[in-house]
């Protein structure tokens, strides 16, 4: 389901730089259903891959054969995501916080932290330079906080200041998609607020999985389920071994 | 450039170049990780070792746990596509003797200190880190102010390994050495370092470098030692030889969560083989199940 | 992405893509110098240009003469292994009409300030210039202090062209270009600039471009022309199709020293052909004389 | 004479960047002598180059075909110049002054110059980066003035100031070398002196086509006329068509 909603964020001929687990499910879905032309660019430099089986790590040799371009890491940072070609990012977190703001380092303080997370990997500048980015999340109150432990990729405001003013290019995490709903971004106040609702779910069960006041969206739409022939390609073509869809 | 050969065992290598506290580079994203020369050091008891990389990812674990570092410079610490690395975890949550010391930056700042050891200039600018907790986490990301426009940016120190270890695909004896695939920050890192160890899938023939000079990512000039060390980046992979084995990469996740088990690991896998030949030679049916199929590109011309 | 052609004539790409005034750069260094482009742009009378390229070469001090250029961003005006170009220097020199505005970087100036452009940075910082007398000459060139050591560097601003014409062996029709033998610093240009126009050899499959990606020096996604135009680099050369004219390189000494009989040559070969077919067919020979030989490199194996 | 005895100026297994002109004739001649392991870097990107015709420029495709490597100008200037791994740099001029400034800009004033030269290239950064260089150029008063009217590429003195305080990695001019003498910067002062005279050239002559008072070195040496061998691989073998030997 979180791969559907994900995949119906990307329009065709997007250039999106794609991370592993359902964002990389996401994206192959979209390629192969209403976006053909699809760029997709892994942060390992491969560029515009058609990965012929499902790529277990960003950096599969999958995702080289057949291939546009390879290029360095070098190139891939400076002249593709620092040069503003990445039309949308896709973020994944520990923790993702009223503002968007995003941890993937560390659970309690950094110098004594009581789970040690990975850490940025290429997510800081993602969340930056990318025109826009998408969060992918399952709802729990841990998992959305008021306030993050760290920020490793930033949201929409922080320290009170918006990120224009601080100088990022990016719009930011527009969406939040979740196993119960989508967030979206106040155009105002850069806040989360509730989008819509997954068939069967309740405002209130959103709410109470969300760790500050969620507002409500003007229209809170509900989301359409996958259609069969997506759950066809997901189950049968994408991941028939299950690396990534677990129910 | 003929008569001059760099090619040596993997033992000799790191005797002479991999010293106790040296800063140890053993780049690849994801593609080309030298498991064989970490093994190597963990072989020959390196202690105090600052290691740097992207992407800690198995190998780092591995020599975290067997005590050659004091330190880790990183961007990502995980098992990609699987979970956790837990000795690293278990160094850096204090639960396993002393805190390994942790300089952090994100992929990009690492690319851009990298590439700042090897253009030799002190340090590299990049529009980043605004709104991130990063800087505050490390000293070492700072500002410049633009001559231009006024407005500040970020930089990061350069980076200049003691020794920095790539596997490649190919090399001639001189170390003149060919990449394809994915090349991740192998060029930026051998550049910045002081000592260069090449080590290879294949060794070949001057003639073969010289058929296709674009393929060449590292020049024989700044290499210091060429090894052959055929599967000598499994469990990582090498584009066109052999494939990721993601089994292993799952099963790491149990080996490296159990101290005891780890340590059973090291014995029988590194400490209980004398190199990367025998190493292979406990893996009956490995080569086989990952051996690559072919998918060759035809050449060009380099005629005029 | 096989669906987006991008392909279109010469003269529909310059109509579209340059435009009086803009800052347009024909990269290329010796190789793959795309005349057929620089002649279009003659031929419908652009003026008013920013060019900037490191080696002007025979293609600006035609465009100088054909006054489509009111300043030169440069490093180096020479005939490469000939001499002057003797239109650029009646320009600099006040002999003909209207001093053309100079702006003088040396080719590591020039490099930094693609760099710059390609990664989206104001400036680049390089160690350079001192004692030199071209940050005199060039106010452009300033210094900035390093946030770690405190010493002064050189900088130069970013390049951003409007339009970047780069020449290459091969793409397909999305843009996707491979490039051989001397790449210059054709992808920091084409990186650096608003509009890119691909101009080849060879256009092929999107299928020959996939099957040795690491050979995509381009992306097709920042691409906005293609335009097929064989032996559109003459009498620069293409590595693999066609050799350097070098006599045509020796006659232009004769050629540029004589405003008439250089106005002659461009009505002639510029004005009097309205395509590179056209030019070709006024050459016969030619194609024979300098058709390369082959020197194939064999290829690599992609598989896993 | 002037290619043989700048040839004798590399030793082997030197990394040198190779100009065009004399010096690429020097390059290629010490390669097929005493020095089989130079490694001839050109920077147009090309190094290990073995061209099998003489290259009429530094961008010719014979220096691409059988090379070792070929990298992209950003790579030229950053990771092998700056870098600091070239031993030798050949630099020519217009003019050379008292402390082996080099001049290749103009003749005359910046903005209205009487002679507009091509300007710096790549010599700029090779005389700032090179851990030594060699200029080669023809004795003349005009030539050889006491003081450059543009430091195009800096020697070892510059408003007073030596080269090392300014911050210049490299060792500078140790040797020019004419038509007629070998001149080398004195270790102290870095102002040019006579070190050495052609067969058949007296130091008075020397002194005639020099735009200051030059100094005698020590021991004045004679140098050694070329070998048979030297001219027969030159005239027969490097440069039979005669583009750079005129005489």
């Amino acid at each position: 389901m979180m791969a559907t909603v994900a995949a119906r964020e990307l329009a065709d001929g997007e250039v999106v730089f794609v991370g592993i687990g359902l964002p990389n499910l996401a994206c192959n879905l979209a390629r192969v259903t209403h976006a053909p032309n699809l760029v997709l660019i892994y942060e390992s430099g491969a560029v515009g891959a058609v990965p012929e089986r499902l790529p277990v790590s960003i950096g599969d040799p999958a995702l080289v054969t057949g291939s546009l371009m390879v290029c360095g890491m070098a190139d891939v940072f400076q002249l593709i995501l620092q040069n503003g070609r990445i039309d949308v990012g896709f973020l994944g977190g520990a923790q993702v916080d009223r503002y968007g703001n995003i941890n993937t380092t560390v659970i309690g303080p950094y110098e004594r932290p009581r789970v040690r997370l990975p850490g940025s990997g290429g997510a800081a500048e993602i969340a930056i330079h990318a025109r826009r980015t998408v969060v992918v999340s399952k709802l729990s109150p841990r998992a959305f906080p008021e306030q993050v432990d760290f920020v490793t990729s930033p949201g929409h405001r922080s320290g009170g200041v918006r990120r224009a003013e601080l100088g990022m290019p990016g719009a930011g995490p527009v969406r939040v998609i979740t196993d119960k709903a989508i967030l979206a971004a106040d155009a105002v106040a850069g806040e989360l607020i509730l989008a819509a609702l997954y068939p069967g779910v309740t405002a209130a069960e959103v709410k109470a999985s969300v760790g500050w006041p969620l507002e409500s969206g003007r229209d809170v739409g509900c989301v359409d389920p996958p259609t069969a022939r997506d759950l066809e390609l997901l189950r049968c073509v994408l991941d028939p071994k299950k690396l990534y869809l677990r129910g | 450039m003929s008569d001059v050969s760099k090619l040596m065992s993997m033992r000799d290598a790191v005797a002479r170049f991999v010293h106790d506290g040296d800063t140890v580079v053993i780049e690849g994203f994801t593609h080309l990780i030298c498991f064989a020369a970490g093994h190597e050091i963990i072989r020959q008891g390196r202690t105090n070792l600052t290691l740097a990389r992207l992407t800690p990812d198995l190998i780092y674990d591995q020599m975290i746990a067997a005590g050659c570092a004091r330190k880790l410079v990183f961007s990502w610490a995980g098992n990609p596509g699987v979970g956790s690395l837990h000795a690293f975890r278990r160094a850096v949550e204090g639960r396993d003797g002393p805190r390994l010391e942790l300089e952090e930056y994100s992929h990009f700042g690492m690319v851009a200190r990298f590439a700042a050891g090897a253009a030799r200039l002190p340090f590299w600018p990049l529009r980043n880190y605004m709104g991130t907790d990063l800087p505050r986490a490390n000293p070492y990301i700072r500002t410049v102010t633009c001559p231009y426009t006024g407005e500040p940016l970020a930089t990061v120190p350069a980076l200049h390994p003691d020794v920095t270890i790539v596997h490649a695909q190919r090399a001639d004896a001189a170390g003149n050495t060919q990449i394809w695939g994915l090349v991740g920050v192998q060029k930026e890192a051998a550049f910045a370092s002081r000592r260069v160890i090449v080590v290879v899938e294949e060794l070949v023939d001057e003639s073969v470098i010289r058929s296709d000079p674009n393929r060449t990512l590292i020049p024989g000039m700044i290499v210091d030692a060429v090894v052959l060390e055929p599967w000598g980046a499994h469990p990582s992979y090498a584009q066109g030889y052999y494939d990721r084995d993601n089994d292993f990469y799952v099963a790491w996740e149990r080996i490296s969560r159990d101290p005891g088990e780890l340590r059973r690991y090291l014995d029988e896998f590194v400490h209980g083989v004398p190199d990367r030949a025998a190493y292979m030679e406990k893996r009956p049916g490995l080569a086989t199940r990952l051996q690559a199929k072919q998918r060759r590109s035809s050449g060009v011309n380099y005629g005029f």
